[in-house]
């Protein structure tokens, strides 16, 4: 019987989990920093040798011109999907090929190009979703179903601190509204509340300006630096819109082809003649 | 020998489930729905057959293709098209409200008695193998229409446009494609198919019920998925295994009974294994 | 007092009001029954009606909250029947099955038949995990076939084979009552669960599954318990239902009782929880009623009807041409504006708009058009995994 | 739109249950009667309405034949007739509501179910309201389970082991085959009694069973090509399907032989028997297709009545006449013992009175089912259990060609 254990043991070790990641935790200085992260999809090399390090309370920045990866580092950084080669640290902390859900605990949280936002619920539970995981909020099944005190307890604290976060964005009058009725602004600031309920320690922005007028830009840039100074927090974001780029990033990576271009400094970095070459296709 | 004639009979069964398995796979691929319906769409036609087949063989095989396509279209017309771009649930369940109607109408006119018609073609003696004729005849047609509709969507205009509607509705409509249309096409063909799988199960069994479809709809069904439903080799491939699959468990007498749980398990266990079935497509979703 | 009055005051009587009915309903239908004042015919169609609500408020937490379509609910109740029976009748010959007028055993079976059928909700639930839509309807679909067939294929020691288990029959006087006081548990344990931050995870993933992966939802544990307590209620319906009878068999539970609960479901507006009482309350009344009028092959005219009525009510509701004719004769609307009552969102309390009633149309369209997030790269994960190896 | 609704369907419920109510009152829901109702419970839709519809039929002949009898209060009895019949699909599950009907619709006596599995069922509902009950088609053994209920058709294990026993006596030395549904209580309990009687000396038997809705029998037909004898504990649809699909591949000179599920497979429409050419035999009760005796009597006033196309007899009909005329003739025994009557009567009451008549041993009914000698009628009796005494007969349908 032991043996037949033993078997079945080196069988899986062999066979199954013969080259299974084996995580291993760093010593680090920066909140992100990924190592050589790259995927390939069938012969298509959507990234690679990606190496980005974000220091504590950046705001970083990832341009580049269509299909050149961007929102596949995001995937790739968010367990959508698994890199084929690489690994990346969340403070130190290996979280390569974790799932999503995972790693949305370890601390990452990301928006969406195109949004995706619980069309059929109220905007104050969009935000009640984000806090689900949220250890003040813990109350089990049963608790539910039986309606103890606890259950009352935590939806009250729950509901009020969705409105807070709603109030950072102005969103506070429209909380009861259904999340698809809302102008196509807003929506954007609603999924940005709603990853920040989730706790994160990086946020991930995936075009936050896209679609919004300079008025709601120059808005949104505000909120954006409100965020990272109140909530002490580090910021990744994807974006074409130079202006809002150089206004609000500290430093940039810019892709091109799934491979890093430049990097650095905003304004190095955007006045490299690769990038340039890139932008403007000489 | 024994064994030969399994796998023939087997074959033959799997011909008729891959012809029910095209439509369905057919309308999944290009109007991305389920037409739980398609399985009621055979029971016309083997009513159809029922009630030509004393005046002329052929006027009945005419007459029930005629009236197949004409039944599944004027469905597509009323039933799905108001539909198109709803969700897949609700196109769901109409289909199955429309299989439920065909059933319930057919028992209005034809009454719920079993009807049965004796259609005796005699068999085939190849030295010591003997095989119906009906049985050959099932298992050659249903190759040369696979055949014919593998050459149809391959080489012709209206076949490619298909294609492509299947891959993108709306870039095939921004070339040009007349995307209604196409889909009106698919269900005639589908629906034409279904005729002929309603002639050859007919010949099978030589009895008419109102659920004379049910049975063959669920199982083709099941071969669709099986071999990964939109994909047109993959309804071949499901229905030819699952006919074969059948034939083998009824023929063992310890596990004929049960046969519809296994082919149900070798579903279960393939869409585990690959998810999207035999041939089907992966199709990934845009982050 | 005036704390008392307050607490009233703050009570949502709304939510409670099919509590209310149904409680109603069960205290003068069973002192009226105690007493010895109703027909047969009554108690059989109220313990039908018991029944019908199970299933159609059980199945309306996959279908209308989960955002799943299951084919096979008729199965869980199935492996409920069955185990919960053959556990009845082996107690009811034994001293416990004098107990309380044979209610230990009852409540026995209830535990053991919603147990194994919460066990094949389980099962079921794991393909649930890797496929989606229609692929997981055929699964389900599936799963209710090859239970009807172990069941009908099982020797006559066990559970009776193709005859059926001989199943012991509650007093029919009490048994509906019981019935209804399984309803009421089932309202208050769906209900409770689903407005609580576990169903507002469940509808999240339903609206869009990968944000709520995104947002941390662990949609594979809720995925399995929107199944596993589908299941269980499911399998206490089943178990109801072999104590109406005296004999079960699994053809009974064939795909067109799923397809029938179905469609109480649809019919009572997905994932609206009254409306799918009242539709499995009114079909299953009319399905025994019309049994009684309709003689001969003109029965099936109310199949026909029922199919007639699905399709017109899924192609209004639906329809994407009729969403301006929906919005100008909606006859809530016309309604609220002949009440002059002004929906101001700004104004109005918070738990105003109802997140847990959705219109039938769940916007799927994501949910079901990608099967899996799968690799490009290769069939398996062994492939990527060799990858990383190498790096 | 959907409030308005659900306030409709909410008002359209209460007026439903307010008329359910209307129904309840007293307990002898037969108090007004002035005919005595006897209730039947059969398919008469579906796969299985062949049956149920024969029986209603010939059912009302039976009573139409002994209200002529009674006319004018001037029979024996002095009473009328009439028949109650609910449509059961051969669904178990409409059983109590439809039972329910029949009760709270006046029923005194019963022919109990046309079919075995709803029977399970109707004994135990009929039991508690001590409603006597004699069948004409629910072979189940366990049908006549209770007191109150009898049988007019052979147990499936009567017929199974007389199937053996002629099997035993006729067929030494031939490969036998059985072709039965695995899923049906009928067939699967006639295969194994006769599995069980069966000599051992004719080694292994060669089972293809079928279950569901199967229709195609390319495998079954396969497996029994080479049998001598095909025995076929099945109704006639299932095996005129076998026959015809099989009718090139079985051995030309094999026999088929089944048992009163067959009876009228040479009536079925759009089936030609003449074209099998095998020979096709049964073990029944009952031949639709005498040509003499009081069968053929029988068979003529069917036929007179309905249309034998769209509502053909079989045995099952047959049965259901003779069982009209059991309760019939039974209640004229208890009249001449000096027990009294009334239209009205309890059907508890009227229960004691037919069981204490059908349990005595010196009541024998003579019928048309059964084997008959010339123009008399067979004799027919039953012991307490409920079981009936009778003899079959092995009617051949069908001569193999030569």
């Amino acid at each position: 019987m032991a043996k037949l254990i033993d078997s079945i043991k080196s069988f899986v070790k062999e066979k199954i989990l013969k080259n299974a990641h084996v995580r291993e935790n760093i010593k680090s200085d920066y909140v992100l920093e990924t190592r050589n992260l790259g995927i390939t999809f069938g012969g298509l090399k959507a990234a690679q040798n990606v190496n980005i390090k974000i220091k504590k309370n950046q705001i970083y920045g990832l341009i580049g011109p269509n299909g050149a990866g961007k929102t596949t580092i995001f995937n790739l950084l968010t367990g959508v999907y698994q890199p084929t080669a690489g690994t990346f640290y969340l403070n130190g902390e290996d979280l390569t090929g974790y799932s999503q859900e995972k790693i949305n605990h370890k601390g990452i949280a990301r928006t969406f190009q195109n949004i995706r936002l619980f069309n059929n619920m109220t905007v104050v539970r969009n935000v009640m979703v984000g806090l689900h995981n949220n250890p003040e909020f813990k109350c089990s099944e049963a608790t539910s179903i039986l309606r103890l005190p606890r259950h009352y307890k935590v939806e009250k604290a729950m509901r009020q601190r969705a409105k807070d976060l709603l109030k950072i964005f102005d969103l506070e009058d429209e909380r009861n509204n259904l999340a698809c009725n809302l102008p196509y602004g807003k929506q954007r600031k609603l999924e940005i509340a709603r990853a920040l309920a989730t706790n994160p320690k990086l946020l991930l922005l995936d075009e936050p300006a896209a679609g919004m007028n300079p008025n709601e830009t120059e808005d949104l840039v505000k909120t954006i630096k409100y965020i990272r100074d109140n909530f002490d927090m580090t910021i990744l974001l994807i974006e074409h819109d130079m202006k809002f780029v150089s206004g609000l990033c500290d430093e940039i990576t810019v892709l091109n082809f799934g491979t890093v271009l430049a990097e650095g400094d905003t304004k190095t970095a955007l006045s490299d003649p690769e990038v340039i070459k890139a932008y403007i296709g000489g | 020998m024994d064994f030969l004639i399994t796998l023939v009979n087997g074959l033959s069964l799997g011909g008729i489930y891959a012809m029910i398995a095209l439509g369905y796979t057919m309308v999944y691929g290009i109007a991305k729905m389920l037409n739980f319906a398609h399985g009621d769409i055979i029971m016309v036609g083997g009513y159809t057959i029922l009630l030509f087949i004393p005046v002329n063989p052929v006027l009945a095989i005419v007459a029930a293709i005629v009236f197949c396509v004409i039944v599944g279209v004027t469905i597509e017309r009323f039933a799905y098209k108001p539909l198109r771009g709803a969700s897949p649930l609700a196109v769901l369940i109409t289909a199955i409200g429309v299989s439920t109607l065909l059933q319930s109408l057919a028992q209005v006119i034809f009454g719920s008695a079993p009807k049965i018609q004796q259609i005796n073609l005699g068999a085939l003696q190849l030295g010591q193998l003997k095989i119906e004729i009906s049985t050959i005849i099932t298992l050659v047609c249903s190759v040369i229409v696979m055949v014919a509709l593998h050459l149809f969507v391959k080489y012709t205009k209206v076949g490619r446009a298909m294609v492509a509607v299947s891959e993108d509705k709306g870039a095939a409509q921004l070339m040009g494609i007349n995307v209604n249309f196409i889909i009106m096409i698919t269900f005639a063909i589908g629906s034409a198919l279904a005729a002929l799988a309603g002639l050859f199960y007919f010949l099978k069994v030589q009895t008419m019920t109102t659920t004379f479809g049910a049975l063959p709809g669920i199982k083709a069904f099941t071969a669709a998925v099986i071999g990964g439903i939109g994909s047109i080799p993959g309804a071949m491939v499901g229905g030819l295994l699952l006919g074969v699959v059948e034939s083998i468990c009824l023929s063992i007498p310890a596990i004929s009974a049960y046969t519809d749980a296994i082919e149900f398990s070798i579903l279960i266990i393939i869409l585990l294994v690959k998810p999207t079935g035999l041939l089907g497509k992966k199709r990934r979703e845009k982050v | 007092m005036s704390k008392f009055t307050d607490g009233l005051k703050k009570v949502k009587w709304k939510n409670y009001i099919n509590y209310a009915a149904i409680g109603i309903v069960t205290i003068v239908f069973g002192i009226l029954s105690i007493g010895g004042g109703l027909p047969s015919s009554t108690l059989y169609l109220l313990e039908k009606i018991a029944i019908s609500i199970i299933l159609a408020v059980s199945l309306s937490l996959v279908v209308g909250f989960l955002g799943e379509l299951s084919l096979g609910h008729a199965g869980f109740m199935c492996v409920g029947a069955y185990l919960g029976g053959k556990v009845a009748a082996m107690l009811a010959k034994t001293a416990l099955g004098g107990v309380g007028e044979g209610i230990l055993v009852l409540i026995i079976a209830l535990v053991v038949g919603g147990a194994c059928a919460g066990v094949c909700g389980f099962i079921v639930g794991l393909p649930a995990l890797r496929l989606k839509g229609d692929y997981l309807a055929i699964v389900t679909l599936a799963f209710g076939e090859i239970v009807k067939v172990i069941f009908q294929n099982s020797s006559a020691e066990s559970f009776g084979g193709p005859i059926g288990l001989t199943t012991p029959r509650f007093d029919k006087k009490y048994l509906f009552i019981i019935g209804l006081l399984m309803v009421l548990a089932t309202l208050a344990v769906l209900q409770n669960f689903i407005k609580s931050k576990h169903g507002r995870a469940i509808t999240a993933i339903r609206d869009n599954e990968i944000a709520a992966r995104a947002m941390g939802i662990n949609v594979t544990k809720y995925k399995l318990i929107g199944f596993i307590i589908a299941a269980v209620f499911a399998g206490f319906a089943g178990v109801i239902f072999s104590y109406s009878q005296n004999n079960i068999s699994s053809a009974t539970f064939d795909y067109n009782y799923s397809i029938e609960i179905l469609v109480m479901v649809v019919l009572g507006g997905m994932g609206n929880i009254n409306g799918s009482i009242i539709s499995a309350t009114l079909i299953t009344f009319l399905n025994v009623q019309l049994q009684n009028v309709l003689k001969g092959d003109l029965a099936v005219l109310k199949d026909l009807l029922y199919a007639l009525i699905l399709i017109v009510i899924v192609i209004y509701n639906n329809a994407p041409k009729l969403k301006n004719f929906r919005d100008k004769y909606n006859i809530g609307n016309i309604l609220q504006k002949l009440i002059k009552r002004k929906h101001d969102p700004a104004r109005t309390r918070d738990d105003a708009a109802r997140w847990d009633v959705v219109p039938t149309k769940i916007s799927m369209d994501e949910v079901l058009s990608t099967d899996i997030i799968v690799d490009d790269t290769g069939d398996n994960s062994a492939d990527v995994g060799e990858r990383r190896g190498t790096k | 739109m959907k409030k308005v609704l659900s306030l409709i369907l909410a008002v359209v419920l209460c007026f439903g249950i307010v008329c359910a109510f209307a129904s309840c009152g007293t307990t002898n829901y037969a108090e007004n009667n002035t005919k005595i109702k006897i209730g039947i419970s059969g398919p008469l839709t579906g796969g299985a309405a062949i049956y149920g519809i024969a029986v209603r039929n010939a059912a009302q002949l039976a009573v139409k034949e002994i209200n002529e009898i009674e006319k004018d209060g001037n029979g024996p009895l002095g009473l009328q007739f009439e028949i109650d019949m609910y449509d059961d699909k051969h669904d178990p599950t409409n059983v109590p509501t439809g039972y329910a009907n029949l009760f709270e619709g006046g029923m005194q006596v019963s022919l109990g179910t046309v079919t075995t599995k709803p029977g399970l069922e109707y004994k135990v509902l009929s039991k508690d309201d001590n409603v006597f009950f004699l069948t004409p088609s629910a072979t189940g053994d366990g049908i006549p389970e209770f007191s109150n209920g009898y049988q007019m058709c052979f147990a499936d294990s009567n017929q199974g082991g007389a199937s053996a026993d002629y099997f035993n006596a006729n067929y030494q030395g031939k490969k036998i085959g059985v072709f039965y549904k695995a899923d049906d209580e009928y067939s699967k309990g006639i295969f194994d009694q006769f599995k069980a009687k069966l000599n051992a000396s004719f080694g292994t038997i060669v089972e293809a069973p079928f279950t569901g809705d199967a229709t195609v029998f390319d495998s079954q037909v396969n497996l029994l090509k080479d049998c001598d004898v095909i025995f076929m504990p099945i109704y006639y649809t299932p095996a005129s399907q076998f026959m015809s699909q099989g009718a090139t591949t079985v051995k030309a000179n094999a026999i088929y032989y089944g048992c009163d599920g067959l009876d009228g497979i040479d009536s079925i429409e759009g089936f030609d028997i003449t074209t099998i050419p095998q020979e096709v035999s049964y073990l029944s009760h009952f031949n639709s297709n005498a040509t003499e005796g009081p069968a053929k009597v029988f068979i003529d006033k069917y036929n007179a009545a309905y249309d034998e196309v769209k509502e053909p007899l079989n045995q099952f009909g047959a049965a259901a006449y003779d069982c009209v005329w059991a309760i019939y003739e039974a209640m004229k025994v208890a009249k001449a013992n000096g027990k009294e009557i009334p239209a009205n009567i309890a059907p508890s009451a009227l229960c004691e009175i037919l069981t204490e008549v059908f349990n005595s041993e010196s009541f024998v009914f003579h019928g048309i089912t059964g084997k008959t000698e010339g123009d008399n009628k067979s004799d027919i009796s039953w012991e307490s259990t409920g079981y009936v005494n009778k003899e079959a007969i092995k009617y051949v349908v069908k001569e193999a060609n030569a």
